[in-house]
């Protein structure tokens, strides 16, 4: 599999990235800078997190627009995976590849911390290494993933299926407590209909070691690395 | 005189209140005046102000500083550059400094706060290292002052939006309440930095003809007079100061220490500086006395935020995120075309020269030249009268506790002692994706990237100590930092500290001081544990209260292997529980 | 010309900023205070003298990057310098 | 009533969001564009109908809440419900 990181200015987790991405493929992925106008041929295009521009305006706003993004919008509507992480995410939701914005957190702070996540499927490219319905443990860092659409967006999404992940409690309730952010229908994470464009806020290459206090964050990638060798 | 000097069109008398707004006493500026055989221009006033400025010169303290244990194998550099760094072997080296931002953050606690961590950041990324740690030591008033609660979340919320946006982990520090800090807090902000030990960057400018580059975010008038106010005894008239608030930009930092790092690894810069307190003013000067040579400065080329600017604002201006360069000569464009791909300023706006002297143009007019032995080893050093105080531990009326399950209820109540994750939690922790221990611990620990050696660093002081008896607590302070360090498996290499201090002029506050670094030394001696780096904060006082003694101690150690780390949580049933010590 | 741009959020659409600062306002004793949203202003410098390119180049702006329309509305305006 | 408050950075501080905003509106090809300035705005529905009333009430809000006063401005209108 070889994969492709691209670096906007801010972007503060691309060498997270690409250290996981080496470790469970074996091959350190091609970091693009966001001005270029080229994207190397990639079997996945990453997203990482971080603070585009200083997040100023809107998170992922700028991002969206820079050169790089119009050739991995290109990519993703012809089928290429894009995986978007945190500002990710949000530079996701700002391109319209995917639904909804991502709000500031209703506690208006950064959270960092672990949250438990409910895997929704299984047969997707990214979670094809989870049980269905399983709960892991993630981390998330950030200050604006308090997701939000509108309701005829949300009853599509949710029909769909679209719905990645969701923050649950340790028996998996979808209780306001295990909401960190506030996120609609405890939204972390979220499929377009094609199912290979995933954004999700919580940061998967965070705990995919034992020494960082967890692996449940590597089965992304252990399943992307089986799906698309 | 030397020859050198130039036609400087000097006035022929400054106003005595102007002299005094600018912190110099009328010995002072005797000195100055004597010095260049003619009255300053107001421009030589600002310079030589903020670089005889406590905060700059270290006047009160350097005599004493100077008695502390620097030395040890592992020390690679010790106190005297931007930060100190430390052996990690295998050609690892640690880089890290403490200092403080406490009025700035009192005025404006957000801002304040979150250009202190810029600041600091910034010595550490200047000495070629990539920041991989950051630390906070807060102190705050009583939970109940009407203050506190604004300070609280202004300052946390600006250490986290900083480091988090720079993607550095801030993986601890400390946080006290005590009424004697309502009018003065004390924001102190640590950072580690990681760097191989053939490739450290130091400050000094040796060279003549070389150039001066500046490079970042361009100047405006934000934070004049900083430095001078950083170093001045508050009092009610204070926020009338207000408008030289900074205003931080972690993105354009962020773009920095990118472009810094990859200049560094091309072989082209002689010295580098970071623009701190009294920004260009301070790093000219400190990187041309280092180097031994004039300095010349055309301040037409400097980037300008703001229009018609004097060179008195241009000197004094503390504007962020910016950094000075001398060059080898011939790879400006080399540099430049970095600095631009990273879409931050880049100008040449100087030269080294073999004058000795420090030279400011602006507009056709020569603004300053002055002879730079008088501005940086020149500066004043004060052997200020202190008094010993009597140690004031002696218990008072205790009331008795009713079991020791309440009093552990009570204990585990109290601000200083509840949990802190409500602080540690705005932070990223672990961002870089190599923290091993993160916040709640006793120290934290993140590995050396793409090894098993992890880095552990620690926050310590418990002011209470040292309000009872200065010279006790900074040596307890020290032997806490260490044990917090131990706890974890790593063995204690070095200290950085940041002496936060009442008003030096009282001798009873001196003697606090003299006290502390006595108690400092003895214990980093007695541990071989020396101080690498540090940074000193007087005059924190308003209207006469001043805030106890605080030594606030940050280490560093080394875990061979991030595997046999120790943890703090119970891993098993049937663990047994050992007490060592009395 | 300067433009002045309001970007405010759509009815319906959480704001937690607004209801953040609406529960500090009552903390504060502003008891009677409601419906409180917050949006941003943003000024711009224009390098157009003409009103009706003004105009387009600011609605492009605010269509392209300024706003998300997906949730926020614009509204601004124009000043001749 | 309804006020409409417009927070901005005071002349000569450093707006890192408006020249991030300055600088990604020159990428777009909006070449004209100068000296970018950002702000808030907020809307409050006050429960007072006296208009020097209200306008006290505005302004205590904004310098006790919603302006950050050692670095920020505020102005206001208010509009009759
Ligand atoms: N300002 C802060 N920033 C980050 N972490 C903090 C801060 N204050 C406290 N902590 C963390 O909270 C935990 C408890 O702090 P403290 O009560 O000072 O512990 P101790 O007395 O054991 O050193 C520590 O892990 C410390 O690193």
């Amino acid at each position: 599999m070889k994969a492709a990181v691209v670096v906007f200015p801010g972007s503060n987790c691309d060498r997270d990235a690409k250290t996981v991405l080496t470790q469970v493929t074996g091959k350190a992925p091609a970091m693009v800078w966001h001005g270029d106008a080229e994207l190397p041929e990639a079997d996945l295009i990453v997203l990482p997190g971080g603070f585009s521009y200083g997040d100023y305006l809107r998170s992922g706003a700028m991002a969206a627009h820079s050169p790089i993004m119009r050739e991995v919008i290109a990519r993703a509507k012809a089928g290429t995976p894009v995986l978007g992480i945190c500002n990710g995410f949000q530079v996701l939701t700002e391109t319209g590849l995917l639904p909804g914005v991502l709000m500031r957190n209703r506690s208006l702070r950064f959270i960092c911390k672990d949250v438990r996540l409910k895997v929704e499927r299984n047969d997707t490219i990214y979670t094809r290494s989870y049980e269905a319905g399983e709960i892991v443990t993630i981390p998330i860092a950030h200050k604006d993933g308090n997701y939000f659409a509108d309701d005829e967006t949300l009853a599509r999404v949710e029909g769909e299926g679209l719905v990645a992940f969701r923050y649950v409690s340790e028996s998996g309730g979808l209780d306001d407590d295990a909401n960190p952010n506030g996120s609609q229908h405890n939204i972390a994470g979220l499929y377009n209909e094609r199912g290979n464009v995933l954004g999700m806020m919580p940061h998967p290459e965070r705990l995919a070691e034992p020494a960082l206090g967890g692996t449940d964050g590597a089965k992304i990638f252990t399943s992307l690395l089986e799906a698309l060798h | 005189m030397s020859e050198a000097t130039q036609k400087v069109d000097a006035p022929d008398e400054l106003p005595e209140e102007l002299i005094a707004e600018h912190g110099l006493s009328p010995d002072e500026y005797a000195r100055i005046r004597k010095e260049l055989g003619r009255t300053p221009t107001l421009t030589e006033l600002g310079i030589v102000s903020v670089m005889w400025s406590e905060h700059c010169s270290y006047k009160s303290s350097r005599i004493w500083l100077k008695t502390l244990p620097t030395d040890g194998p592992q020390v690679i550099q010790g106190p005297g550059e931007n930060a100190g760094v430390v052996d990690l072997g295998d050609g690892d080296a640690a880089v890290f400094k403490m200092e403080s931002h406490n009025h700035p953050s009192y005025i404006e606690p957000y801002q304040g706060a979150a250009t202190g961590v810029g600041g600091i950041m910034r010595d550490v990324f200047t000495m070629g290292a990539r920041p991989v740690a950051n630390m906070n030591a807060l102190r705050f008033g009583s939970p109940e002052h009407s203050k506190t609660r604004h300070l609280v979340s202004g300052v946390v919320s600006g250490i986290g939006d900083y480091g988090n946006c720079m993607g550095v982990p801030t993986i601890g520090g400390e946080t006290n309440f005590d009424a004697r800090y309502d009018g003065n807090i004390l924001v102190n902000a640590m950072c580690v930095g990681l760097l191989k030990s053939d490739r450290i960057f130091k400050s000094a400018a040796r060279g003549v003809g070389l150039p001066v580059v500046y490079v970042g975010s361009k100047t405006g008038r934000d934070g004049i007079h900083g430095a001078t106010m950083a170093s001045a005894e508050f009092d009610d008239a204070s926020a009338e100061k207000r408008p030289t608030v900074q205003v931080g930009d972690p993105f354009t930092e962020k773009l920095l220490l990118e472009a810094c790092l990859e200049l560094m690894a091309e072989d082209v810069i002689i010295g580098i500086q970071d623009m701190g307190a009294a920004g260009l003013t301070s790093s000219s000067v400190e990187m041309a006395d280092k180097g031994g040579v004039g300095i010349e400065l055309d301040l037409d080329k400097v980037p300008c935020r703001e229009e018609a600017m004097t060179a008195y604002e241009m000197m004094l201006s503390e504007s962020q995120e910016r950094m000075l360069m001398v060059l080898k000569p011939g790879a400006e464009p080399q540099a430049e075309a970095i600095f631009k791909k990273w879409e931050l300023d880049f100008a040449v706006i100087g030269i080294t020269t073999d004058t000795g002297r420090f030279v400011i143009k602006h507009q056709g007019a020569v603004e300053a030249d002055l002879p730079l032995s008088a501005l940086a080893d020149g500066a004043p050093v004060y052997e200020r009268p202190w008094v010993p105080k009597e140690p004031q531990v002696a218990p008072k009326e205790v009331p008795a506790a009713d079991g020791p399950l309440s009093s552990l209820e009570a204990l585990m109540g109290t601000s200083n002692l509840c949990s802190k994750r409500w602080i540690y939690e705005q932070y990223d922790h672990m961002v870089m994706a190599d923290t091993v221990a993160r916040p709640g611990g006793d120290a934290g620990v993140v590995r050396v990237h793409g090894t098993n050696k992890g880095v552990a660093v620690s926050c310590d002081v418990t002011p209470r100590y040292c309000a009872g008896d200065a010279f006790e607590g900074a040596k307890q302070a020290v032997a806490e930092c260490w044990r917090n360090l131990t706890s974890v498996g790593a063995d204690p290499l070095a200290i950085t500290d940041c002496m936060n201090f009442g008003n030096p002029e009282r001798p009873e506050i001196m003697g606090e001081f003299v006290a502390a670094v006595k108690g400092m030394g003895e214990a980093c001696t007695a541990l071989s544990f020396p101080v690498v780096s540090g940074n000193v904060s007087l005059y924190n006082e308003t209207n006469g209260v001043a805030i106890p003694p605080t030594p606030a101690i940050g280490g560093v150690g080394l875990i061979p292997d991030v595997a046999k780390m120790a943890h703090l949580a119970l891993a098993h049933d049937g663990d047994v529980l050992v007490v060592v010590g009395k | 010309m300067k433009a002045r741009i309001t970007i405010t959020l759509k009815p319906g659409v959480l704001d937690p900023q607004g209801k953040a600062i609406e529960g500090a306002l009552h903390a504060l004793g502003f008891g009677g205070v409601d419906d409180v949203r917050q949006g941003k202003y943003i000024e711009v410098e224009i390098g157009e003298s003409d009103p009706d390119r003004a105009k387009a180049e600011v609605e492009r702006m605010c269509e392209e990057l300024l706003a998300n329309t997906v949730i926020e509305n614009y509204s601004y305006e124009l000043e001749a310098a």
